[in-house]
């Protein structure tokens, strides 16, 4: 091979220079050592991908936490790893529950207990049955060690009647009970977790035993990969693909062309170029919201008036145009996605209107100067606004939404210092109350209505930083705790309207647009991925649903 | 009386340092806003309410003070990463090998093929290939590490499509080890070409500039004089003179091992030591960075000390004061 | 082996012009004989070395041949110039000790020709060590590095280096150069057991002491020509060539008696580049660039002999055409007069006043440039032998040939052209001017008799100028004094100023200090001396004092009853006396005899 | 060693190419911000079009002119080098001069003080310096002029070291002249070739990190700068905008480092390369 036979004599020749520059120390055993490398390459053959059954999903984080209940990361993609091994109650398809675990469950108001009959087939995946005591041992060891994903708060006790089935009776009516619990908690098996005092800690590999398709086999922190190999005796049938690979890659567009992934993430932008590639685009429900958090406790924002002038002085439709392109739509004030089926359509807009923004300022006593901002007791109205990159569902995105928003603001009169810092700190600072206007963002508005109290009020939301902990308005804490406890579906439609209107009115925080999420994913390997209505379990806008892997 | 002062002095002052080192990769992440809990929860999907947070954060709290620390540090258990759930040096030890794979090759090979060019060249002084070649050496130098790591992503890997684009190996292809080594090899060459090129200029120059003024001194033509041969003239000589300033740099260099490449580990998505602290920071995840931290500090203290003993070796005039 | 170097031409190119370093050289070095290469720094020494290892730089041009035995070593290749080198020919260079590789020690670097010509790393070193210890370096120094080594053990460690392929040809650049007296005669002792081993030794210093112990011959090199080939043993006795007194004249020897004395003029360097002629074409040619030469548009190509700006007994066709080498004795000279020129000569002179047979009929020559004291009691002759040499007094008998011309022809038909070329300082100051002048018209007599200079300005020119070589002061006050008004010196020194007014070619001096006091005839005599070397005069001393003749002169003659006992070098004369009288005149002139003998003829 | 700069330098082409490439940026970062049509921050052009008539370079993802961002960013830049340059410069000479000259105990505290500096890793410094303070330019250019100082102290202390031994310092001293005459009258002004070689690679440095740093998002996106502009760009790799969005910024940070390094190479040739002994 000539190329060979140069590099070994360039090899030998540099290092005869190199003996020359230390001619007193011997290195016979270097260049001996060299050679040898040199000819065991052309040895080697070219490393190829085993096509087989495999699925590939990129990521760009790719560190997400190992995939049991309490190592994931407390955020959508480490939840998603964990659902591939561990099994619910119930499961949701493209629109609607569909049984996993249990194949029948129904709901008695007066006992205020689901019961639940359990699939005979299910095994765990050392081979021993599912059966009713596990899953109530399940609530009971979570009522013990709590699972943060869950607040099992509205559950009393549980227990198992027979074999396969299990009743679950609640301390209160719980109306998100279903897709909280029943769609969202893993069950465990008892052999395994009774003995465990510390989950936290408990990193055993039988902390992996689950009853769902696949079995977790490997995870490389430092890589951020993961490996998942399919479960044979899956009481649903074998799973369609032998193995399920996540792996990190900064440049998913680049992974899915060069053909190193089968599913990726991928920005609106890179759609119609993806498509001319011949990969299939599917687009999210509008699951995740970006929005404005305003310190309510804070003068001049304590006044709701104020706080709704903001909502005019704001155009989300440039917004939309400038930062995004047009890829997003703009949000309903009411805080749940207008594509929720408990969506209030008549939620006060608060369409683009800055006379009117200028009118409500002025009406609270401040007045134009000459430079053009307003003024009280010589005061300047001055406020700062943060932005920091969030991540969009797993993807790390710096936009310009705080400086169109700055711009917007200036033009009624606000003189805006824009302030952008890392996101960690600026969490912190929203968290302690240490702020005036924050860009923030979140999913779950697809999902439970559950979300309004988490994101409203200080009771059920006190440790989420996008939650505007507002409980100024006694009407709109009653009708949050109501809607907690409203089993029957109509009735909790009427209180979740009620819930929007006023939301909209207090306006503690000003909802701005849906970002449009989309995937693509390779149609040949024949797996059709999709968006779950609603999200995955309790609202997680992700497209890697299990059950495109089963069915 | 006097060799003992002439030692102890310098390993007290290092000791020091070593101690302010320490001091400072405990103090300085612990100065970070917000922290681990906030990090993680703040922004998930999970909302916790008032208990359930002061819970957690008992639990992740970092109660050891420094003298604790030191312990710590002294019975090598560096503690434990709240993000990973590993043990630090678990953690550090995976990443390791890749930093020391890029970095390492690549200073090494910076330095090599910058020492033999810078000599070739400067034996050549005046010949067009000298000009051509320092004319080119000097353009390189202009191109920051962050433009070239993008062209040659751009070009290579999405264009060409000849190496992967991310990641430092195929994750779980089951390859024969053979098969394996080329598919590192793969992913390991863009980056590394592109630190090789934000390395080399600097080298080469340094050793040419070295070896011209070597070359002027009397002891080269007292070697020509005694009939070597050019090449030993050339190496034995001359360029065993020029080699100090090129170690110091490699020294220097070589202490910056875990910050320096951050930049090329982000585009290549490599899974370095940079990478991994910079997440721990970002995630406020206090032992995993402390431990990097300390590791880097003594990574310039070894990298000092070996210097100094690496001087007196290569330049035997080199008093133990410089 | 012989090396033969014919019409060895190098010059230095630069940017745009080139510094000539050696001009057509041809040299010989025999085995078994020590050839010195002597001249001042930058006249070539260095570059003849390394020419002949052919090390020169990259910027050096050379034409030209140098032949090793039968085989011509001039323009080898790299590999070729290798096998030569060290085997054949080593060199000892002049660098001390950046000549050694700052990071390896002593004995690896002399044991690496060994090694490098396949002998066993572990044979090369004790070969080395072995050496080295013959050269009285012990096996603990060997191992030093360069910078932990003194300069006497790095000279004897260069030697061993350049011996340990035990060479033919041995080139020595300064190898005692700054080294202690120890070292030195250690390094003496071992070059001359290298001759008798049979090897062919070029020696190049600047040391002439050395030079005349150790070489069998010398040549004398200046700006790139050689002056004069002069067997080792005349360099201090008989130099031919004016620039090789004037070398000799400037060295320190330990048995030197006269006062050092340097060379008139700088040294310069030649430049050659091209210009273009009429025709178009650029020719590379010659050019004197002397450190205050300004290169005005044209430039004066430097025909002729180089040593002609600074040489005394420099004529006018020795700036013309191209000067080649001719015998003088058992020497070969570069100079058309033939090395140094008589400029007096008296064949069988003799003079008697009525019955005082004055001056025997005597023969005595005068070189150009050189001091001649005529020693002798009162009354011995001399006064009347230096009148004659003057002019002043007609001999009965004899010719005088004063610059290759009879005198008394000349002194007939022309005095006029032959009084400006001889000064002449007479004893008594005050009497030998007259006391109606002022000190300006003094000075001026010489030029208003003459009449050559008509227009005041210049004739003022010239006085303030003499006047200022006699370091008086030149204000117009001082000008329009009388002599009276001067002490004894100043008038003394007005006096020489009258005498070199003209710039002449001899200076007669008659016993010119003896009538001042010894402060100012010590500060008169060192003016005189000065006087003579910046103007390159050949001047004949009387005087009754042959301790202050020892001071003054090159040569001595020691006169006793009108004739001329014995002449010699100063030294010679002084430390080896072979009259009786002159024994006599050294005893007085110590007190030790106080008793003095008769004077027997 | 005096040497005639001003005909050595001038002859240089090096040092003509550095110098003529740094003016022309200087220039367009001085005079650019006038001649350029439209202002940087001005948000109402329909995003991410291609070069048009109007917008020479088209617009970026926020709807901005590019050319004229390309400017102002160019200017922030500069600014930023030039302040990290000349503040790691002024720091590192005085520290360096102040070891050397001092010598013993304080020498080792200082050296190891610039251990310590560059033992701390930058990036979570920076991070830092970006929680507590307003990241303004210049504060993080003093930032990093803080993390840079310890190689360029290295570097004047060894010169100077070596030139304390000299014989004309010596001379001086027993001419009674005191510590602070001889740093000011001797010192300093020998130095000067190593400060023009530091400040050029301080500045050459300084533009590396922040264009850098901004990449890794821990820059202001208010702030234009080179760095940023690339960020951005790439962030759209999949759309081929990179000849009239990717391009221009690193053309442009390319020029501005390669001027730098070729004024820094030049210099270091006609100035004393045994300099380079010495680092």
């Amino acid at each position: 091979m000539h190329i060979a036979d140069f590099s070994r004599k360039l090899l030998q020749n540099s290092l005869a220079c190199l003996k020359e520059t230390f001619f007193p120390v011997r290195i016979h055993w270097l260049a001996a050592m060299v050679l040898t490398v040199v000819f065991m390459v052309p040895h080697i053959g070219f490393p190829g991908l085993s096509p087989g059954s495999e699925i590939r999903i990129a990521d760009s984080k790719g560190d997400w936490g190992y995939p049991n209940p309490f190592r994931h990361y407390p955020r959508g993609p480490g939840y998603v790893r964990m659902s591939w091994v561990f099994d619910t109650l119930v499961w949701k398809d493209k629109n609607r529950y569909v049984p996993a675990l249990a194949d029948t469950w129904s709901y008695d108001p007066d006992t205020k207990a689901f019961s639940f009959t359990l699939n005979p087939r299910a095994k765990w995946h050392d081979g021993r049955p599912v059966t009713a005591q596990d899953v109530a041992f399940t609530i009971s060891y979570f009522k013990q060690h709590p699972y943060r994903w869950i607040s099992t708060h509205a559950l009393d006790r549980a227990e198992a009647k027979d074999e396969h089935t299990v009743v679950i009776y609640l301390s209160m009516p719980y109306a998100p009970f279903l897709s909280d619990i029943g769609g969202t908690m893993p069950v465990l098996p008892q052999h395994i977790w009774e003995t465990v005092t510390d989950p936290l800690v408990f990193d055993d590999p039988s902390a992996f035993i689950g009853s769902g398709p696949y079995l977790f086999k490997d995870f490389n922190k430092t890589q951020g990969t993961y490996l998942f190999e399919a479960f044979p005796d899956y009481y649903q049938g074998v799973p369609k693909k032998e193995r399920l690979v996540y792996v990190r890659s900064g440049k998913p567009m680049m992974s899915l062309i060069t053909g190193q992934v089968d599913l990726a993430n991928i920005r609106p932008d890179m759609a119609e170029h993806l498509q001319k590639k011949g990969l299939t685009i599917i687009e999210n429900e509008h699951g995740w919201n970006k929005k404005i958090m305003i310190n309510h406790k804070k003068a001049p924002f304590t006044d709701p008036v104020f706080r709704r002038a903001l909502a005019y002085a704001i155009n989300r439709q440039e917004i939309i145009d400038k930062a995004h392109r047009g890829f997003a739509t703009a949000a309903s004030h009411g805080l749940l996605s207008i594509d929720h089926d408990m969506y209030n359509p008549d939620t006060p807009p608060y369409s683009w209107n800055p006379q009117k923004a200028k009118q409500m300022i002025a009406s609270l006593g401040w007045a134009k100067g000459q430079d053009g901002f307003f003024h009280k007791h010589g005061q300047v109205l001055e406020i700062e606004l943060i932005a920091s990159n969030l991540t969009v569902a797993g993807e790390r995105v710096a936009d310009r939404d705080g400086e169109i928003i700055k711009k917007q603001l200036t033009d009624i009169g606000i003189r805006v210092h824009l302030r952008n810092q890392e996101q960690t700190t600026t969490d912190s600072r929203v968290k302690n109350w240490d702020f005036d206007l924050a860009i923030s963002g979140h999913g779950g508005i697809a999902g439970d209505p559950r979300i309004l109290s988490e994101m409203i009020s200080p009771v059920y939301g006190a440790g989420s930083v996008n939650s505007a902990r507002f409980d100024d308005s006694p009407e709109l804490n009653r009708l949050l705790e109501a809607q907690m406890a409203e089993m029957d579906p109509d009735r909790r439609k009427q209180i979740v309207f009620k819930i929007q209107k006023l939301y909209a009115h207090q306006m503690p925080a000003i909802s701005l647009y849906y970002p449009h999420t989309m995937a693509a994913f390779n149609q040949d390997r024949d797996i059709t991925w999709f968006y779950t209505k609603g999200g995955i379990s309790k609202g997680i806008p992700i497209p890697q649903n299990k059950i495109s892997l089963i069915r | 009386m006097h060799i003992w002062k002439k030692w102890l002095t310098p390993v007290l002052v290092y000791l020091s340092a070593a101690l302010v080192m320490a001091y400072a990769s405990f103090r300085l992440p612990t100065l970070l806003p917000g922290d681990f809990v906030t990090a993680m929860y703040a922004g998930s999907d999970v909302t916790l309410n008032a208990e359930q947070e002061a819970s957690l954060r008992s639990f992740y709290q970092d109660t050891q003070g420094f003298p604790e620390y030191l312990h710590n540090l002294a019975t090598l258990d560096w503690g434990y990463s709240h993000a990973f759930m590993a043990p630090v040096s678990q953690l550090f030890l995976q990443a390791l090998p890749w930093t020391l794979l890029l970095m390492g090759t690549a200073h090494v090979l910076s330095t090599l093929l910058g020492f033999f060019l810078g000599v070739e060249a400067a034996w050549r002084r005046g010949s067009l290939m000298e000009k051509a070649g320092v004319g080119m050496m000097t353009v390189l130098e202009g191109i920051p590490e962050i433009c070239s790591g993008v062209l040659l992503l751009l070009v290579f890997a999405l264009s060409l499509g000849w190496f992967p684009a991310a990641g430092a190996q195929m994750a779980y292809a089951d390859h024969t080890t053979g098969q394996w080594l080329v598919d590192v090899a793969l992913h390991l060459t863009l980056p590394l070409a592109t630190l090789i090129l934000a390395y080399l200029p600097g080298n080469f120059l340094l050793a040419r500039a070295g070896m011209v003024m070597v070359l002027e001194s009397f002891f080269v033509v007292t070697a020509r004089a005694k009939g070597l041969p050019p090449r030993r003239v050339r190496y034995a000589h001359a360029a065993r003179n020029a080699l100090l300033p090129l170690v110091t740099r490699f020294g220097l260099r070589f202490a910056f091992m875990i910050t320096g490449a951050l930049v090329v580990e982000t585009i290549f998505s490599y899974p370095g030591l940079g990478t991994l602290l910079f997440n721990a920071i970002a995630m406020r995840d206090l032992p995993l960075v402390q431990g990097i931290v300390l590791f880097s500090a003594i990574m310039v203290l070894v990298a000092n000390l070996g210097m100094e003993y690496v001087y007196t070796l290569l330049d035997p005039r080199v008093g133990h004061a410089s | 082996m012989t090396i033969q170097i014919k019409d060895l031409t190098i010059y230095y190119q630069d940017l745009d012009h080139a510094l000539l370093a050696l001009d057509r050289l041809d040299l010989a070095l025999h085995p078994g004989k020590i050839t010195a290469l002597v001249g001042e720094s930058g006249s070539g020494k260095t570059t003849l070395g390394k020419a002949v290892m052919g090390l020169l730089p990259k910027n050096a041009r050379a034409e030209g041949s140098i032949s090793l035995g039968r085989t011509q070593i001039m323009g080898l290749d790299e590999p070729g110039m290798n096998q030569v080198r060290w085997s054949q020919i080593a060199m000892v260079f002049q660098n001390g000790a950046a000549s050694l590789n700052p990071v390896h020690n002593l004995a690896d670097q002399v044991a690496e020709p060994l090694v490098q010509k396949g002998i066993g790393r572990t044979k090369a070193m004790a070969a080395a060590r072995d050496l080295l210890a013959r050269m009285g370096i012990d096996a603990e120094q060997a191992a030093r590095y360069p910078h932990e080594l003194s300069g006497g053990q790095i000279q004897r460690g260069l030697l061993a280096m350049s011996l340990i392929l035990d060479p033919q040809v041995l080139i020595l650049d300064e190898p005692t150069a700054a080294l202690d007296a120890m070292t030195k005669v250690f390094i003496t002792r071992v070059i001359q057991d290298l001759r008798r081993a049979g090897k062919t030794i070029l020696l190049i210093t600047h040391d002439l002491d050395l030079a005349r112990n150790l070489a069998d011959d010398i040549a004398v090199l200046y700006l790139g020509r050689i002056m004069e080939h002069l067997p080792g043993t005349d360099l201090v006795d008989r130099p031919c060539h004016p620039y090789t007194l004037a070398l000799v004249r400037a060295f320190p020897f330990m048995d030197g008696m006269r006062e050092l004395g340097g060379i008139r003029g700088d040294a310069f360097f030649r430049m050659v580049h091209a210009h273009a002629q009429e025709d178009g074409r650029t020719h590379a040619h010659v050019h004197v660039a002397a450190p205050d030469a300004v290169h005005q548009g044209g430039h004066a190509p430097p025909q002729g002999c180089l040593f002609q700006p600074r040489c005394t007994q420099a004529v006018l066709d020795c700036s013309f055409g191209d000067i080649d080498v001719t015998a003088c004795g058992t020497h070969q000279v570069r100079c058309i007069r033939g090395g140094i020129a008589r400029i007096l000569s008296f064949e069988k002179v003799a003079k008697s006043f009525g019955k005082v047979k004055a001056l025997a009929p005597t023969d005595l020559t005068l070189m150009a440039g050189e001091v001649f004291c005529l020693v002798g009691e009162t009354g011995s002759g001399k006064s009347t032998l230096a009148a004659i040499a003057a002019g002043a007094v007609i001999p009965d008998q004899g010719r005088r040939i004063f610059q290759d011309r009879d005198m008394d022809t000349w002194m007939k038909t022309d005095f006029a052209s032959l009084a400006p070329k001889i000064g002449m300082i007479y004893q008594n100051p005050a009497e030998s001017v007259s006391h109606r002048l002022t000190v300006f018209d003094i000075v001026a007599e010489p030029l208003h008799i003459q009449q050559q200079e008509g227009d005041p300005e210049k004739i003022r020119a010239r006085v303030l100028a003499a006047l200022a070589d006699v370091r008086l002061s030149t204000a117009p006050e001082f000008l329009k004094r009388y002599p009276h008004e001067l002490n004894m010196g100043a008038v003394q020194r007005v006096c020489i100023a009258r005498a070199l007014v003209h710039a002449p070619d001899l200076l007669i001096a008659d016993e010119p200090t003896s009538a001042l006091d010894p402060s100012v005839q010590a500060k008169v005599l060192k003016m005189l001396l000065s006087l003579q070397i910046e103007k390159g005069l050949t001047m004949l001393f009387v005087t009754h004092d042959i301790g202050l003749a020892r001071k003054v002169a090159d040569r001595i003659g020691v006169m006793a009853n009108g004739t001329i006992m014995e002449t010699g070098a100063a030294a010679r004369i002084v430390n080896h006396p072979e009259q009786a009288c002159t024994k006599m005149l050294i005893n007085s002139a110590r007190g030790q005899d106080t008793r003095s003998p008769g004077i027997h003829p | 060693m005096h040497l005639d700069m001003g005909g050595q330098i001038g002859k240089d082409p090096w040092f003509i190419t550095g110098i003529s490439i740094l003016l022309l940026l200087g220039f367009l970062a001085v005079a650019g911000p006038f001649l350029v049509p439209y202002d940087p921050y001005d948000i109402s052009f329909s995003p991410l079009d291609p070069p048009s008539a109007d917008h020479w370079l088209g617009t970026n993802d926020g709807g901005m002119d590019i050319l004229s961002e390309l400017v102002f960013s160019l200017r922030n830049t500069v600014i930023f080098g030039i302040t990290a340059g000349t503040a790691g410069l002024v720091l590192g000479v005085i520290t360096g001069l102040f070891s050397a000259w001092a010598g013993g105990w304080a020498d080792q505290v200082v050296m190891r003080l610039a251990d310590v500096v560059l033992a701390l890793p930058s990036v979570m410094v920076l991070i830092l310096l970006a929680a507590f303070f307003q990241p303004s330019p210049v504060v993080l250019a003093l930032a990093l002029a803080c993390l840079a100082w310890p190689t360029t102290a290295r570097g004047v202390r060894a010169q100077a070291l070596t030139l304390k031994n000299s014989l004309h310092i010596k001379a001086a001293q027993r001419m009674g002249g005191s510590g602070r005459y001889i740093i000011a009258r001797h010192l300093m002004p020998e130095l000067f070739p190593l400060y023009l070689i530091n400040f050029a690679a301080k500045t050459r440095m300084a533009v590396f990190m922040e264009a850098s740093l901004a990449f890794l998002g821990l820059f202001d996106p208010g702030e234009k700068s080179l760095g940023l502009m690339i960020n951005y760009a790439l962030q759209y790799y999949y759309l081929d905008i990179w000849y009239n969005w990717l391009m221009p910024p690193i053309l442009l940070l390319s020029l501005l480092i390669m001027g730098a390094t070729f004024v820094t190479v030049s210099l270091e040739k006609i100035f004393d390369p045994r300099l380079r002994k010495t680092v």
